[in-house]
């Protein structure tokens, strides 16, 4: 397809404006003026319509195919949701912070204050602020929260500590705060190396970061075990709550001894990914860290919600506002939709879909850590790269016939990874529909490998030369 | 009745799948799970219908005050949303598809994001832009990481008529680390440019400045520029996209590192998000740049496609030592900025930058013949702009707002002694008749 | 700033085309039409942008009242309609394609019609459906036509019972026909079942009724069907179809061609339109349907699909004999249906008929039990029942209508002799509250 | 793709509905109650999203294809009208029935009220009902007006004249309403042949229904000469406003001397047309004709809107209410969008897109009327036909090429008949993509002809056996 730039037309126009009801201003001063406006596109609004329409149709999504995104919990966004944000969309966040602004936002300001509520009763927190834009966000921000909490403290750290099998964003996310990571292997059954963690753990580790389930889809069961170590040594525990929607009323981590959690609104509850965000990722902590939540926070008082803007120990603000509050009206409508019954219910049903993904596949596809999983099961291209072909391949091959891949080579500690999520909305009949198309490739893997490599075919393009795109940076129309 | 849970598997499909697993009770799936583990609570409501949901949040909607005229901004600004963006950016296909990992099956949101940046750099006039950060606030902190990375210097100048919140980020996002922050305060409302060159020197990484200033102030900051580059320091901005219409762009006047909140440019209040931050940079930097990066390329017959680039940068490859953490970031809030750009278009941006201007110009006329009120901005202003009144301002808002007027921002809350001061903004949305209204009642406040 | 007319060529296109085509200006293109053809005024408003248009639409709507609490029926209802019906027949693909007359690149709309069609066969229990018609009026109107098409005879009995909107219908369609219309008034809010089966002969084409009746009565047509089948005469009946969640099908009781309107599928009130008709029948009258019918087949390989077929009995094909001159119908309003019908599904429509029931079941006991009140139904009641009042009911609901509540129709506005009946209406929509509220104000009026 | 119902899964759930909030009732009695429930769907919300998701994909639509569908004015739908919609989509339409029921929808009135008026000045007649729902069902309802005015009159008719060129909806809307149908030849120059006209006229004929410009795409000189014969044997003239969009601004058929006019809001005034509908079809009539109006007519008096529902004079009711309003609504808005000068602009550009097409396929086409055309062209396969290859060859051929066919076989009169109307929201750069596919097409027709007959084949399915569907009458799933 034509990009938009390629079908401008000189003079033509989209969308006309209002015309203007006061009088003509002096001009705007020749010397801070643009001298040539921004070459942005010149079409009708046919044109506009047509090419992003046309656009959209280039895309896999959950509406239109089984996205079994490993890590990503790509469960059906329910429509009801897309309806209730929009109530919500007039509001001027300034309003709150005016003078007696309060007063005129009471609906929004419930709406946040509930949502916290709600998410801390979820993860056995004590107080959750919503600031945070997204999952990696929120771990940036729980991290700083730490950091608030051992300066306070006067503890000098220096470290955080994470299983190699951790989400890129974690490291990432401490470093960014200003920490040295020290990285635990896995152990041959696939959680944290416990033996290792204890040697790693020391009076300057800051805090310790898991994912759990992990990245794997397993349950660690010495999560308890890790969480007293690490207090030991008055190093905080982080939840990276990505895999929520494992455990939703099964496990607290809050019960088990995390300090601080982030959740994933747009994996856990239900709101859309819009192609890769917005996102949004309340942090959840204990007691002892809620001093250090940013600002503003927001208190009920008898006469209604108020917001607090002023407190020395806070680390600030992470975001402009509120964070992503149109997300949070999504999720805060879907956790009371569902109840306690239904959140129940997800996790029970996303359990039970990738186990028995799991259990169809086993013998198709090796699988490195073999035991129950949670929401997520992890397999391995390893057999099938003995005929050349990569866990890249039967990606590519699902495509052609119509599912997204799963997400492979993510976790890095497994090779060749298949990260199979199948998540709670997708019916038996759409997971035998894949697991036979899974089972064929598997096949094909054996018998005619190049059909794999050749795929995918029936898509408006074949694989494209990433190198290309990245020796010459064409990130920008010229 | 039961709930809606979205679990579409039945009661006899349960039973098979535990047969072919080999276990007897989804319980037993959650054998992994030590018994001391499990939730000591979870009190949650009862679950409702779709029905029930909507009425309820039509109800909660309601507590918020309907009929607010806004004079306020602040960082996020009123502005008209052609019906296309929402019909657009609302495509399943846009907004139910996760990052576009795999891109034969994401050309879609891959071409858009390739679109959104080549929109970013013509509006901003420079070269590379990414594809989208979390807000304005925080792409102002990775810009000043950015910097820090790029000259390998610890310290950063900035501006006091950056927006406080944007400001206030900087700070908490740099907390732990060495680096100094200098603010230089506004001087009568404007920056203090005598103030900001001093306080530059070799250690500087970067000099960081907003425009229009917090305050509504327009400036060409080449000057800012030339001081900065002298000293081998870069010069950081944060803009507002609607004024790039008819103001200078940033890279006409030598700003290395651009960055700003793109609510403005087709996504609604909402409370303050979401919305997108852009960055953008000049080429050589590329590598140093936070976030996703679309690139074009060729697939195996040479067709035109796009595709995540540079991944080398981020964290998923490169862990701890990624530019940046940020992992999702607002996909569908740029794409909904591009559908708006290209539904403005080229002249229409320039009419809407106008459009502003001229009823910000006329607010500022009627608003400042009021008895004891003066316009504080030496400089010329878009559609912001900040007044001094013979009371205190949050007096003056706190009265207003009962008339249903937001009236605008007291600048006391954010600048001591600037109690007096309140930053007025107004934008195409505001009728003459509103702006009328807004010139009664201040007139009657005063 | 000129408006919006949504034409794309710009001058300089404009110029290259007139040279195309080898004339001087637009203008010489109308040349064809003679001078003294052209048109004398045309005197329209100026136009306007999008967002001022949306401003101008909302302030009209407002002029409706808002708060309204409707137990008002009559042929529309208020039901819920789950969100998933706005997305999927928001598709831009379905809503702005024409009809499916090329069925290769029309299979989305022609698939999904095929199975409306199975739906509203499986929902009345008959064989063929078409694909819709304008709305239930009209499909009365066109029943009535078929049935005259059919036994080729030219007598109608109709039942007063039913909607006096349809009567009427059926006689303006009819009025310049030489067919013979006999109505027979109700008896006590009920069909007088004597009346109608003494009126049928061996020159009826059809005996007309409505299940529930328009008091709301709903009865058992099995008898009637007899009866008319006696004489070899069709039974035509318009029904609802959420009652069919709960009400005996159309087909088990014998009836022939089976009509209704849509509305309450899943389409707004919308001041009345648009919904749908619905027309089905058994299998030994489909050629002499009124509009489209999609039907199944295969293509040269063999996989299925669908076409528009049978279309020798439509107008732009038989012209002047066809079996009526509908073209575009209600497509989708129509999709609407079945995605509503999907969405509820075979127990949730039970469901919803059976809450409809039992809400107006309560609301029968609470109105019914007060002071000088009863309930005309001599039969069960769906979601509608009549009550006599001790007032003249219109007095009742204009008052009424002063705080907010329409209390329901008077029937005396249609029925001579009625003047004391209301006819209210009780979908599941209605809160306990509402009902509670009603019998205070009715109680209160009376 | 699957039909819904073999995705069916017994027990398996879609949408939840409301808790009961009223206490149980007597249950329904057994002997009305179904005892089967109806056999409709079983299925998640999921997978109902991607069912009717997927089937949208299977369309060609305007919003994503250049669709030069003759007669039907396939212009954009404007987004913005779509969302005026539904502010009035809460309102119960009996509401304005009840006694002092007008006075709760003043806006809903008014908007038809005002439509109407819009109407009248735009065509030039004098009062305008907004009843009929579609363009057959406003001939429908002017022959019954017709009717109804001839019975006034005492007149006794019999007849109502077309041209053979007419839509197949006038003399099946006239045949309805009792008349009988006289057919009249189109002359070579391409109108209504005078002479046969004058022939087929006497004192019985109660109307003649005019297209102007025709199916031909032809504006007809005579017109008013044809209304004055007409006039003179008290016959009335009805003028099918399907092709309005051609002489907006330009004529007003009222000033001609029709007594009688439908418009199609969903051609003329872009309302999308939903697959097939709902339309609108707005009739407009002169004084004369004003009593017969079916009801309710809206009022406008000093206190606002009323409805007028007696009037013995009148034809009664053609819908159960007011006929399609949301449909109006949108109507409504896109003429005061447009204003004057967008409306005179739309048939301009609408001739010249139309003119410009013509000129450039003349030399690859018959063009069996050669004239300056306004909306539409119509050519004619005659010269492909010599190579085997019909209309409907190059129809299927260009949805190969990503474009809906223009009308084929329409108009009758013409052989092979290729109608084709771009309207006035196409740009030059999408109608020369156009004409580039079509000379194409030409030029196979000479030198590949087979490549045409095995069009189209990229769609979900080949040409269709359309002997086999009618000959087995599979209108529902079993
Ligand atoms: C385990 C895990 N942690 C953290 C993240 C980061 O979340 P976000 O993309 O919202 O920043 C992800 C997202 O993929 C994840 O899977
Ligand atoms: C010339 C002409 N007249 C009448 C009609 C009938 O209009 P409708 O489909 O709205 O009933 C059409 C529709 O195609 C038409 O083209």
């Amino acid at each position: 397809m034509k990009l938009i730039y390629e079908q401008s037309r000189a003079g033509r126009r989209g969308v006309r404006l209002p015309a203007a009801d006061v009088p003509q201003a002096t001009p705007f001063p020749a010397a801070l003026r643009r001298t040539d406006a921004a070459a942005l596109p010149e079409v009708s609004e046919l044109d506009l319509v047509r090419h992003f329409t046309g656009l959209s149709r280039r895309n896999f999504s959950v509406d239109t195919n089984f996205y079994p995104l490993g890590s990503c919990t790509m469960k059906y966004n329910v429509k009801a949701l897309e309806n209730a944000a929009p109530l919500f969309a007039p509001f001027h966040p300034m309003t709150a912070l005016l003078p007696t602004g309060e007063k005129f936002v009471q609906g929004s300001l419930a709406m946040l204050h509930d949502l916290g509520g709600l998410l801390a009763e979820i993860t056995g927190m004590d107080e959750v602020t919503t600031q945070p834009m997204a999952g990696a966000h929120g771990e940036m921000t729980g991290i700083m929260l730490i950091a608030a909490y051992h300066k306070a403290k006067g503890n000098k750290k220096k470290y955080v500590v994470v299983p190699d099998s951790s989400h890129g964003t974690n490291p990432a996310s401490a470093a960014m705060v200003g920490y040295e990571i020290v990285t635990v292997p896995t152990a041959p059954y696939g959680d944290m190396d416990l033996d290792a963690f204890r040697a790693a753990m020391n009076d300057e580790v800051a805090a310790v970061m898991m994912t759990c389930p992990n990245t794997l889809g397993l349950f660690n069961p010495h999560i308890k075990e890790i969480c007293d170590i690490a207090h030991k040594h008055d190093a905080l525990c982080y939840y990276d709550g990505a895999n929520l929607n494992a455990i939703l009323g099964k496990v607290r981590p809050g019960d088990v001894g995390f300090d601080v959690i982030h959740v994933n609104l747009h994996k856990t509850f239900g709101t859309p990914h819009g192609g890769g965000g917005p996102g949004s990722g309340p942090v959840g902590v204990k007691k002892d860290l809620i001093p250090f939540l940013p600002l503003p926070t927001i208190r009920k008082a008898e006469d209604g919600y108020t917001l607090v803007t002023d407190n020395p120990a806070s680390i600030g603000r992470t975001a402009n506002f509120f964070g992503n509050f149109g997300v949070m009206v999504k999720a805060y409508a879907y956790i009371i939709m569902l109840g306690r019954e239904g959140l129940i219910r997800v996790s029970e049903q996303a359990v039970l879909n990738a186990n028995y993904v799991m259990s169809q596949l086993r013998e198709y596809y090796d699988l490195p850590y073999d035991q129950t999983c949670m929401h997520e099961c992890v397999f391995s291209a390893g057999r099938q790269l003995k005929n050349g072909v990569h866990a890249l391949d039967i990606a590519k091959y699902l495509i052609d016939q119509g599912y997204h891949p799963p997400t492979v080579y993510f976790p890095l500690i497994v090779k060749e990874a298949i990260m199979i999520e199948p998540t709670e909305t997708e019916s038996k009949e759409t997971l035998d529909a894949f697991i036979a198309v899974m089972r064929e490739a598997a096949g094909l893997a054996q018998t005619d490998p190049e059909v794999l490599h050749e795929a995918p075919v029936t898509m408006p393009v074949t694989r494209l030369d990433e190198t290309k795109a990245a020796r010459e940076q064409n990130v920008c129309l010229g | 009745m039961s709930t809606a849970d979205y679990c579409p598997n039945t009661p006899a499909e349960v039973r098979e799948m535990l047969a072919a697993i080999g276990v007897a009770s989804v319980d037993d799936l959650f054998s992994p799970i030590p018994a001391d583990l499990r939730a000591r609570s979870f009190e949650l409501p009862e679950g409702m219908s779709e029905f029930e949901l909507l009425a309820r949040m039509k109800s909660l909607a309601a507590k918020n005050a309907q009929a607010l005229t806004h004079f306020i901004g602040g960082g996020y600004y009123d502005h008209v949303i052609p019906a296309a963006v929402d019909h657009l950016s609302g495509r399943a296909e846009f907004y139910t598809a996760y990052t576009p990992y795999q891109p034969e099956c994401s050309q879609g949101t891959l071409q858009a994001l390739f679109e959104y940046q080549t929109a970013i750099c013509r509006l901003t006039g420079m070269e590379v832009s990414n594809a989208s950060l979390y807000d304005g606030g925080s792409a102002f902190a990775e810009a000043a990481m950015m910097a820090l990375r790029v000259t390998g210097r610890s310290r950063l100048v900035i501006d006091g008529c950056v927006s406080p919140f944007a400001r206030q980020i900087v700070r908490t996002y740099l907390a732990n680390q060495n680096v100094e922050i200098v603010e230089i305060p506004p001087r009568d409302g404007e920056p203090d440019r005598a103030g900001l060159i001093a306080a530059l020197g070799t250690e500087s990484a970067a000099l960081m400045v907003q425009n229009p200033t917090f305050f509504g102030s327009v400036h060409d900051l080449s000057e800012l520029a030339a001081a900065a580059h002298a000293v081998g320091a870069l010069l950081v901005a944060s803009v507002y996209p609607v004024s790039l219409g008819l103001v200078k762009s940033p890279g006409e006047m030598g700003v290395d590192i651009v960055v700003g909140d793109g609510q403005s440019l087709g996504n609604p209040l909402s409370f303050g998000g979401p919305s997108f931050g852009f960055i953008a940079t000049v080429k050589k930097y590329i590598r140093n740049l936070p976030g996703r990066i679309i690139g074009e390329t060729v697939d195996k017959s040479g067709r035109r496609g796009f595709v995540l680039t540079l991944q080398a940068r981020e964290q998923h490859i490169k862990r701890h030592k990624a530019t940046s953490n940020i992992c999702s970031n607002q996909s569908l809030c740029a794409l909904r900025g591009l559908i708006f750009l290209a539904s403005v278009g080229r002249e229409g941006l320039v009419e809407l930058a106008e459009l502003n201007y001229r009823k910000a110009e006329y607010a500022k006329a009627v608003l400042g013949a009021i008895k004891g009120v003066e316009v504080v901005n030496a400089a010329p202003t878009f559609n912001e702009f900040t007044l001094r009144l013979p009371k205190k301002a949050a007096d003056v808002v706190t009265r207003l707002l009962k008339g249903q007027i937001a009236a605008g921002v007291p600048a006391g809350d954010y600048y001591p002694g600037m109690d007096d001061c309140l930053v007025v903004t107004v934008t195409e949305k505001r009728s003459r008749e509103e702006i009328d209204m807004l010139a009664k009642q201040l007139g009657g406040a005063l």
